[in-house]
C-alpha cells in the first residue's frame, strides 16, 4: 500500500490555477524525485501536502485523507518538511530550533549534530546570522528532529557548496539504507537524483506528466521536461 | 471602466451634490458634516501618502493636523487682537487670509514632518508606529501647557476666516474649497502613487535593501514622502480649525492619530479614494448612530470590526475587488 | 596589467569570536568574471556585504574605480556603477515584473525625483527595463505580478534588475540558486555574454557555471583566500578540494 | 532638598516602575510573542479592576478579588482571541490597530454599560493598609512594596517561561513563521488562544492591583497603555527583561523630571514660570527619553528586530 | 416655544457628569410638566471639534434657541462665543472659565452653576479662617488648574510651602505626597477633578501623612465618592451647593431625584436642575423672540434655586455663598455635609474686565 498518494490534485493562488491535476503515490520507505522546470508546481505539490493551501483533489496520508486536517496534524502524522528557501526561524538560535521541531523517535539533538557537526558548533547563534549552507542543514536537521516517516526536501541542496552538497546525499542515501523513512526530493540536479531515487515523477505546469523508474527515465524524456 | 473607478466617481458625484441638494433643501448642517468628512478624508489622504504608498504606519499624525490647526488659530487670533505675532527681527502680523494660512500650515507641518520623519526614519516597523507616537505625545503635551494659546482650553476666533472672492461665512463656499483642496490632493496621490517617485517609495516600502542596492536612498525617500504627507495633513488640520473656528490639543491627541488612521485603514490603504470613503462612512456613522443610542460606540466598534475582519482592503476593496491598495 | 575596476585592500570583519573575513584582497578587472567559491559560511556574502556597503569593514579598503569607497553608503556605490543581485531574492513582490526592472532603470538614470508623470510613460526607462527582461527570458511576464512568478523566475528577474543598471561592474550571490538546469544554462549564456558591458565578481556554488564562466576563481575558506587562479589551477588544487569541491562526483 | 526625600523619590520611580511592568508584561508578552500591536490590552486592564471591583464588593476579600479579575481577564482574553485576534495574525499592523481600537470602543462602552458611568471602589486590604518605616526612617506603603514584590515576581516567571521552555520557544518559533511552525507539528493556535490569555490575565492581574491605589472607571486602562507601550518600545519588543528595564527607566524619569525639572527651572526662571515649565516639559520627558533611546538603538535597549 | 440644545458628556470616562447634568435639567423639565419646551441632548464625547459640531448642527438643523449642558471649560472656550456670536442664548451647568466671565462676556452667556475660580477662593478663605499657615498647593498643568491655584491663592493669607503642576491625567501621587511629606506643610490644597481625585486621595490615605486636606467639590462629588470610600472621610471641600443645604427648593429637589433616578444628586444635577428652573422662570416672564427682554428675564433670576439666594452679577454670573462641607457616612452611603461658610455672596474676580 502506498504511504502517500495523490490523485488529480489541483490547488490554486488566489486566482491563478498552479496545479491542474497531480497524480504520485510514494510507497514506505521509497525515495521518489520530483521533477520538472522552473514553476511547474512542485513546491506546490509540497504545500498542498502538508495542507499550507488548500487543494482539491484526494491526498491520502497511510491510508488517512489530509483534504480537512490542519497543517500540524499532518505533520503529527509524520510528514517532515524541509521548505523551499529553508525557513528556518530567524531569531531562534539553531538548538532552539531544533528543539522547537523536537518530538519523540530516534531523531534527536544528539543524532542531528552528529549528521551535520556544523549544527553543533554553532548551536548558540541566532538562525539570522547562519551562512545560507548552515541555514540549509539547520532546516533539514529541524525535519528530522520530528521523526518523520515521510521527509519532503524542497530544493534542499541548493546554495551548498559542493563537498556540502555531496554530504547532503551522502546523508539522503544513508537515510535511505539505515532507516524505514520515506522520502520525497526535489533537486535540480539530475545525476544525485539517479544515485538516490527509486522513481521519479515529472510536472508541467501543474500535471503529472511522467511517472516511471529511474532506470526508464531516458535522456530524451529528461530533455524534454527538464531541459537537460 | 473597472468597478473601483466607477465607484470612486460615484463617490465624488455625491460629494458634490449632496451638499448642493443640502443647500436647496435649507439643511446647513449636512454641508457642515460633509466639510467634516471632506476635511478628515484631506487629512487622511495626507496620511495615506506615508502609510499607503510608503509603508510608513505613523501614529502622530495628529501632531501635523494640530500644527496646521495652531498655524490657522495662532494667525487668525493675532489678526483679531492686532498683536504682531513677533516685532523682531522681522515683523510678523497675524492675518486672516486663507491662502496665507494654509501656506503657513503647510510649512510648519511640512518641516516638523521633516524633523520627525529624519529622526523617526531611523527606526522601522513597530518602533516607528511607536516613536511616531511619541513625538505626536510631546507635540500634545506642549500645547496643553503653551499658556500663550489657551493650554487646553485652545484658541477661539470669532470669524472664519477669508478667501479672496468667496463668502466663507456661508457654509456651501467653504464646503467647495475644501473640495477643491482635497480634489487637488487627491490628483496629486495618483500622481505620485504612478511617478517614478512612487514606483521607488513602493519598493523602499516592500525591498529596502534592493531600492539601495540600484543607487536609491530608501531613507531619502520615505523622508519626502514623511514631508508631503506630513504638509497635506497639516493644510486639512488648518482647515479643521477653520470649520470650528477653534483649535485646541484635542486636536494632537493620539486618539486623533488613531482616527485618521482608521479612515485610510477603513477605507482601503493605498487606495486613491479609499480615505475619502472611510471618511465619508466613518463622519455618516457617528452622526447616525449618536442618536440612536448613548452607547453608540458599541456599535461603532462592531461595524470597525466588521470591516477588518470580512473586507479585506477596506471599503474601497470590498467594493472594487482587491488589487490596487495592499493590506 | 589593466587597473582593476573594483579591488578589496585586506579586508578584515570579525562577528565576536568568528572572523568572516580575514584580510581579503581580491580585485574584479575589466572583462572579465572571477568567481568567488568556498564552502558555506565561509564569508562570501559577508565580502559581498561589505564590497556593496551594506556592512562596514572593521579594517582595509573598497576599491571602486580607482577611488576608495569604503566610507560610501550603498546607494552611492550603486550610483557609481557597482550593481549586485542577492542570494536571497530581493523584490517587491506587490509590483509587477516590469516594474521591478523599471526601478533598477530609474536608479541608474537619477530620474527618481519626478512626481508628476507617470514611470510607466517615460520611453527611455521603459525600454531599458524591457530589453533587461528580455535578456533573461522574461519579456513575457512583464505584468505578471512578481509575487506569482515561481522560485526560478525570480532568480532571473534578479539578474534582469541588475542588467537595468548598466553599470560598470556586477557583483552576484548565488544568481543560479534555485535555477533548474535549463534555466542555469541559459542565465550562464547571459553572463557570459554580459563580461563585455562589464567584469562579473560571481559568488556561486553551481560548479557547472563556474568552471563554465571563471577566468579567474577565489577560493575563500573560513574567511581567507587560500587560493587564487584559473579554472584549471582551481579544480586540480587539492587544498580546494578538500575544503570545497570534493571528489569530482 | 534632603538625602532622604531624593531617596524616598527615587524608591517611589522604582515602584511606579514596576506598576508599570506590571501592565507591561503582558502587553509585550502579547506584542513581541506573537507579533500584534493590542491597543486593546488597556481594556483587558479594565476589565480585570472592574471584575475585581464587583467581587471584592460582594465577598470582601482582596484575594478573591484578585483571582477574579484575572479569571475574568483571561476569560475576555481568550473569546477575544478567538472571535477577532486569531483572524489578524497574517495581517499587517494596520489591520491590527483598527480591529483592536474597535476593541477598545466595544468594551469601554460595554463595561460602562454594565457597571454604570461612576467609577467603582477597590481599596487595599487591611493586612496591606499603610506605611511601614524603612532603614533610614522612610515612611513607605507597605501596599507599595508589595507591588514591587510582584512585579519583580512576574517578570521573573515570564522570563523563564518564555526563554527557558519548550513553551516559549515555539511560541517564538510562531512569531517568526507562523506557517513553518504548524507544518512542523505544532498546533500554533492553541498556544497563541493560551499566550493571549495569559497576556491577559497579567494585564487583569495588574488592573486589580493598580486598580486598588488609582480609580477604577471606564477608560482607565488607556493612559497606562500608552505609557506600556513606551515602555516596551524602550525596552525592545518581546525582550521581558527590556519590559523590566523600559518600565523602571520611564517611572524614574517620570517621578523624577516632575520633581527635579521645576527646581532646575527654578534657578534661571520666577518660581511660577519655572513650576509650569517645569512640569511641562516633565510631561513631554518619558516621550523625550523614549524618542532619544530609539534614535541611538532604534530597536530599544534589548530588542533585537523591527 | 423654546427649543433647548443640550451639549454634555455621556460617553467615555467623564460620562457620568454629563449623565448628572442632563438627568437634574430633565428633572426641571418634568417636574414642569410643560409642553413649551423641548430638549435635544447629544453627546460630545468630552471631545471640542464635536461640540463644536453639535453647537453647530443644533444652531443650523435643529434651530435651537438656548444651549447648554457642557462640562468642561476647554469644550465651552470652543463652543460658547460662537454660539453667542450667532445669538443663541447659552446658559451654562457648570463650565464658567475666566475668559467668559471677564474680557470675553457675552450678554447671552450665563453661567448659572459658578465662576470656575469661586470653589477654589472659597477653599484659601477656609484655609485662612482655619488658620493655616503654610499650604500645600497643586493641581493639574492646565489652564483650569492654573485658574485653581491663582483662586486659592486670592484669598488664602498664610505662606505656600509648596506649589506644584502635575500632569494632567496622572495616576500615581507618590512623589508629590513625598514631597508634601517633606515640605513641612501643615495643610494640603489640590485641585485634582474626578479620576485623579480618586487616585490621590487613595494613595494619600495610605501613605501615613496626615495634615488636614482641602479641595474644591470635584473631587468630592456624590459620583465619585463611593470610590474614594474611607480614604476621603472626614476631608473638608468647598462647594456653591451640597445635599444638605437648608431651603425648601433643595430639599424637594433631592427627594425628587433620589426618587427618580435612585441615586444622590451631585453637584452637576444641581446645576442642571437650576439651570432648567431657570430657563422657565424666563419663558414665564418673556418671549424668546424677544432676545432683549428674555435675556433681562434671564438675568433677573427670578427662580427658587436649589442653593438658597441666587442672583447674577454684572458679568452673569452668580453671586453666591461658598460652603464648607464635610466628607461623612450615612449608613451605607459617604456624602457631605456642610459645616461651615467659606465666603458669603461671592461674586467674581472679573466682573470689572467685564463691559457689557
Ligand atoms: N505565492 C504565490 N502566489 C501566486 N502564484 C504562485 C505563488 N507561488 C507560486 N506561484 C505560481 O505557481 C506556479 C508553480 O510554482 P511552484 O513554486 O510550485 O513551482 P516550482 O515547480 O516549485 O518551481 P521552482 O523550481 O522555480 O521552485 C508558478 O507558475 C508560480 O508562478
Ligand atoms: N551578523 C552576523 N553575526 C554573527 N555571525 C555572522 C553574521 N553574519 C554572518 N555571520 C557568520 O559569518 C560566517 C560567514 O557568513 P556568510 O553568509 O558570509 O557565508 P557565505 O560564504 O555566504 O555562505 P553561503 O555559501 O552558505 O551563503 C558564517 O559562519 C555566519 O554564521
Ligand atoms: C468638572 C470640572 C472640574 C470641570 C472644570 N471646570 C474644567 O474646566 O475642566
Ligand atoms: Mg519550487
Ligand atoms: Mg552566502
Amino acid at each position: 500500500m502506498s504511504l502517500l498518494e495523490l490523485h488529480d490534485v489541483t490547488a490554486r493562488y488566489g486566482a491563478s490555477q498552479a496545479l491542474f491535476g497531480v497524480d504520485l503515490a510514494l510507497a514506505e520507505s521509497e525515495v521518489l524525485a520530483l521533477m520538472g522546470r522552473n514553476g511547474m508546481g512542485k513546491s506546490t505539490t509540497v504545500k498542498a501536502i502538508c495542507r499550507m493551501i488548500p487543494a482539491g483533489g484526494t491526498i491520502r496520508f497511510d491510508g488517512r485523507d489530509l483534504a480537512r486536517l490542519p497543517s500540524h496534524r499532518v505533520a503529527r502524522l509524520g510528514v517532515g518538511l524541509v521548505p523551499e528557501g529553508r525557513r528556518c526561524f530567524r531569531d531562534l538560535t539553531v538548538r532552539e530550533n531544533l528543539v522547537a521541531a523536537a518530538r519523540p523517535g530516534p531523531w534527536d539533538m544528539a543524532r542531528v549534530t552528529a549528521l551535520f557537526p556544523r549544527l553543533g558548533e554553532r548551536e548558540g547563534q541566532v538562525a539570522a546570522s547562519l551562512s545560507g549552507g548552515e541555514q540549509q542543514m539547520l532546516a533539514i536537521g529541524r525535519a528530522l528532529m520530528t521523526n518523520p516517516r515521510l521527509l519532503i526536501l524542497d530544493e534542499a541542496t541548493e546554495g551548498l557548496a559542493p563537498i556540502v552538497r555531496q554530504e547532503i546525499w551522502a546523508a539522503i542515501a544513508r537515510l535511505r539504507t539505515e532507516t524505514a523513512m520515506a522520502i520525497l526530493v526535489i533537486d535540480k540536479s539530475l545525476s544525485e537524483l539517479r544515485a538516490v531515487c527509486d522513481r521519479a515523477v515529472m510536472l508541467e505546469r501543474g500535471r503529472s506528466v511522467w511517472t516511471g523508474d529511474m532506470a526508464s527515465l531516458t535522456p530524451e524524456i529528461a530533455e524534454r521536461y527538464v531541459g537537460v | 471602466m473597472t468597478r473601483e473607478r466607477l465607484f470612486n466617481a460615484l463617490l465624488l458625484a455625491g460629494l458634490v451634490l449632496v451638499p448642493l441638494a443640502a443647500q436647496a433643501a435649507d439643511e446647513p448642517f449636512t454641508i457642515t458634516l460633509a466639510t467634516r468628512a471632506v476635511i478628515l478624508a484631506l487629512a487622511a489622504v495626507g496620511l495615506n501618502i506615508a502609510l499607503g504608498l510608503g509603508g510608513l504606519v505613523s501614529l502622530g499624525h495628529a501632531a501635523f493636523f494640530g500644527i496646521g490647526g495652531y498655524a490657522m488659530g495662532i494667525l487668525a487670533s493675532h489678526a483679531q487682537s492686532y498683536a504682531p505675532l513677533a516685532e523682531w527681527p522681522i515683523l510678523i502680523e497675524g492675518t486672516k487670509s486663507m491662502p496665507v494660512i494654509w501656506l503657513v500650515a503647510i510649512l510648519a507641518s511640512g518641516l516638523a514632518a521633516l524633523v520627525i520623519g529624519a529622526l523617526s526614519l531611523r527606526t522601522s516597523g513597530v518602533y516607528f508606529i511607536m516613536i511616531t507616537l511619541a513625538f505626536g505625545q510631546m507635540f500634545f503635551f506642549f500645547t496643553i501647557s503653551w499658556a500663550a494659546y489657551g493650554g487646553e482650553d485652545g484658541l477661539s476666533i470669532y470669524v472664519r476666516n477669508g478667501f479672496p472672492g468667496l463668502n466663507t461665512l456661508a457654509p456651501l463656499p467653504f464646503y467647495g474649497l475644501c473640495l477643491v483642496l482635497l480634489c487637488a490632493a487627491l490628483w496629486l496621490f495618483d500622481r505620485l502613487a504612478k511617478s517614478p517617485f512612487g514606483l521607488a517609495l513602493g519598493a523602499a516600502r516592500q525591498v529596502p535593501a534592493r531600492v539601495a542596492a540600484v543607487g536609491l536612498d530608501p531613507t531619502r525617500l520615505r523622508l519626502v514622502a514623511f514631508v508631503i504627507s506630513g504638509a497635506i495633513t497639516g493644510l486639512a488640520g488648518a482647515l479643521f480649525a477653520d470649520l470650528n473656528r477653534f483649535v485646541s490639543p484635542a486636536m494632537l491627541s493620539w486618539q486623533m492619530s488613531g482616527e485618521i488612521m482608521v479612515l485610510v485603514i477603513l477605507g482601503g490603504v493605498g487606495r486613491l479614494f479609499g480615505p475619502v470613503a472611510g471618511a465619508v462612512v466613518y463622519v455618516t456613522l457617528e452622526h447616525l448612530l449618536g442618536g440612536i443610542t448613548e452607547f453608540w460606540h458599541i456599535f461603532l466598534g462592531l461595524i470597525l470590526l466588521g470591516i477588518v475582519l470580512f473586507a479585506r482592503g477596506g471599503i474601497v476593496g470590498l467594493v472594487a475587488g482587491r488589487g490596487g491598495g495592499h493590506d | 596589467m589593466t587597473e582593476p575596476i573594483l579591488a578589496t585592500r585586506g579586508i578584515t570583519k570579525a562577528f565576536g569570536a568568528l572572523t568572516a573575513s580575514d584580510d581579503i584582497s581580491i580585485d574584479l578587472r575589466p572583462g572579465e568574471i572571477h568567481a568567488v567559491i568556498g564552502p558555506n559560511g565561509a564569508g562570501k556574502s559577508t565580502l559581498i556585504a561589505q564590497i556593496c556597503g551594506g556592512l562596514a569593514p572593521d579594517a582595509g579598503q573598497v576599491i571602486f574605480g580607482g577611488q576608495d569607497v569604503t566610507g560610501l553608503a550603498t546607494p552611492a556605490r550603486a550610483r557609481m556603477g557597482l550593481a549586485r543581485t542577492f542570494q536571497i531574492s530581493a523584490l517587491a513582490m506587490e509590483d509587477t515584473v516590469l516594474q521591478n526592472v523599471l526601478l533598477g532603470a530609474l536608479g541608474a538614470s537619477g530620474r527618481v525625483w519626478r512626481f508628476l508623470r507617470p514611470a510607466l510613460k517615460d520611453r527611455a526607462l521603459r525600454e531599458r527595463a524591457e530589453a533587461a527582461l528580455a535578456r533573461v527570458g522574461l519579456a513575457d511576464h512583464a505584468r505578471t505580478r512578481t509575487a506569482e512568478l515561481s522560485h526560478g523566475q525570480r532568480r532571473q528577474l534578479e539578474v534582469a534588475v541588475a542588467l537595468t543598471l548598466r553599470p560598470r561592474a556586477f557583483v552576484m550571490d548565488e544568481p543560479m540558486a534555485g535555477l533548474g538546469a535549463e534555466g542555469s544554462k541559459q542565465l550562464t549564456g547571459v553572463l557570459d555574454g554580459l563580461r563585455a558591458e562589464a567584469p562579473i565578481l560571481l559568488v556561486e556554488h553551481d560548479m557547472d557555471a563556474v568552471f563554465a564562466l571563471a577566468d579567474r576563481i577565489s577560493v575563500l575558506v573560513y574567511g581567507r583566500v587560500i587560493e587564487t587562479g584559473s579554472v584549471e589551477t582551481i579544480r586540480n588544487s587539492p587544498a580546494v578540494r578538500e575544503a570545497y569541491l570534493g571528489d569530482p562526483a | 532638598m534632603s538625602p532622604i526625600l531624593i531617596i524616598e523619590q527615587v524608591l517611589n520611580g522604582l515602584q511606579f516602575g514596576v506598576m508599570l511592568f506590571l501592565m507591561a508584561a503582558g502587553l509585550t508578552l502579547i506584542f513581541g510573542v506573537m507579533g500584534l500591536i493590542n491597543l486593546a490590552h488597556g481594556s483587558l486592564y479594565m476589565v480585570g479592576a472592574f471584575a475585581a471591583a464587583g467581587v471584592a464588593a460582594a465577598t470582601g476579600s482582596f484575594l478573591m478579588a484578585l483571582v477574579a479579575a484575572m479569571a475574568a481577564a483571561a476569560l475576555a482574553g481568550a473569546l477575544v482571541e478567538l472571535a477577532v485576534i486569531r483572524r489578524l495574525y497574517d495581517k499587517d499592523h494596520l489591520d491590527q490597530v483598527l480591529a483592536t481600537f474597535a476593541l477598545i470602543l466595544i468594551f469601554s462602552e460595554g463595561t460602562r454599560w454594565l457597571f454604570g458611568s461612576f467609577p467603582l471602589f477597590l481599596d487595599i486590604p487591611d493586612a496591606l493598609a499603610g506605611p511601614v518605616t524603612l532603614p533610614g526612617g522612610i515612611q513607605y506603603p507597605l501596599y507599595r512594596l508589595v507591588l514591587i514584590g510582584a512585579g519583580l515576581a512576574v517578570a521573573a516567571l515570564l522570563g523563564l517561561l518564555i526563554g527557558r521552555t519548550r513553551l516559549g520557544i515555539r511560541i517564538r518559533a510562531g512569531e517568526n513563521d507562523r506557517e513553518m511552525i504548524a507544518a512542523l507539528g505544532v498546533d500554533i493556535s492553541k498556544l497563541y488562544t493560551l499566550v493571549f490569555a495569559l497576556g491577559a490575565a497579567l494585564a487583569g492581574l495588574a488592573g486589580a492591583l493598580v486598580g486598588a491605589i488609582q480609580s477604577v472607571q471606564v477608560g482607565m486602562g488607556e493612559p497606562v497603555l500608552i505609557l506600556a507601550f513606551v515602555v516596551i518600545v524602550i525596552g525592545g519588543i518581546g525582550s521581558i527583561r527590556g519590559a523590566l528595564v523600559g518600565a523602571l527607566l520611564v517611572g524614574l524619569t517620570d517621578t523624577l523630571g516632575g520633581i527635579f525639572l521645576p527646581e532646575l527651572f527654578k534657578l534661571v526662571m520666577a518660581p511660577a514660570a519655572a513650576t509650569s515649565a517645569g512640569a511641562s516639559l516633565a510631561s513631554m520627558s518619558i516621550y523625550i527619553l523614549m524618542g532619544a533611546v530609539l534614535i541611538w538603538r532604534p530597536t530599544g535597549l534589548f530588542g533585537a528586530r523591527a | 416655544d423654546v427649543k433647548v440644545g443640550m451639549i454634555t458628556t455621556l460617553s467615555g470616562g467623564g460620562a457620568g457628569l454629563g449623565i448628572d447634568t442632563r438627568d437634574g435639567f430633565m428633572l426641571a423639565i418634568d417636574q414642569a410638566g410643560r409642553d413649551d419646551v423641548e430638549v435635544v441632548i447629544e453627546d460630545d464625547q468630552r471631545k471640542p471639534d464635536v461640540a463644536v459640531q453639535l453647537a453647530d448642527r443644533m444652531i443650523q438643523s435643529d434651530k435651537v434657541d438656548v444651549l447648554t449642558g457642557i462640562v468642561w471649560s476647554n469644550l465651552a472656550m470652543a463652543v460658547v462665543p460662537s454660539a453667542t456670536a450667532q445669538g443663541k442664548v447659552y446658559l451654562s451647568t457648570n463650565a464658567a472659565p475666566a475668559q467668559l466671565a471677564g474680557r470675553g462676556c457675552n450678554p447671552s452667556y450665563f453661567a448659572v452653576s459658578y465662576q470656575n475660580d469661586n470653589l477654589h477662593e472659597g477653599a484659601g478663605a477656609y484655609a485662612t479662617n482655619e488658620g493655616f499657615e503654610n499650604t500645600f498647593i497643586m493641581a493639574p498643568n492646565y489652564p483650569a488648574g492654573k485658574d485653581s491655584l491663582n483662586g486659592f491663592k486670592r484669598f488664602y493669607e498664610g505662606e505656600l510651602a509648596g506649589e506644584i503642576y502635575t500632569q494632567l491625567g496622572q495616576t500615581d501621587y507618590a512623589a508629590e505626597i513625598a514631597q508634601i511629606r517633606a515640605s513641612g506643610a501643615d495643610s494640603v490644597f489640590f485641585f485634582l477633578p474626578g479620576g485623579m481625585g480618586i487616585s490621590f486621595l487613595k494613595q494619600y490615605a495610605d501613605s501615613g501623612v496626615d495634615l488636614p486636606l482641602v479641595g474644591p467639590a470635584f473631587s468630592f462629588d456624590q459620583g465619585i465618592l463611593q470610590a474614594v470610600g474611607e480614604a476621603a472621610m472626614g476631608v473638608k471641600n468647598t462647594s456653591t451647593w451640597s445635599k444638605d443645604l437648608d431651603n425648601e427648593a433643595n430639599a424637594a429637589f433631592v427627594e425628587a431625584f433620589e426618587a427618580e433616578y435612585d441615586r444622590l444628586p451631585s453637584i452637576y444635577a444641581a446645576q442642571g436642575y437650576d439651570t432648567a428652573n431657570l430657563l422657565l422662570s424666563a419663558m414665564d416672564a418673556a418671549d424668546i423672540s424677544d432676545a432683549e427682554a428674555f435675556r433681562a428675564a434671564l438675568k433677573a433670576a427670578d427662580f427658587a434655586s436649589v442653593r438658597g439666594d441666587f442672583e447674577f452679577a454684572a458679568n452673569n454670573h452668580p453671586v453666591q455663598d461658598v460652603y464648607v462641607r464635610e466628607v461623612i457616612k450615612e449608613g451605607d452611603i459617604f456624602t457631605n455635609k456642610i459645616v461651615g461658610t467659606a465666603i458669603e455672596d461671592r461674586s467674581n474676580a472679573y466682573v470689572d474686565d467685564c463691559s457689557m
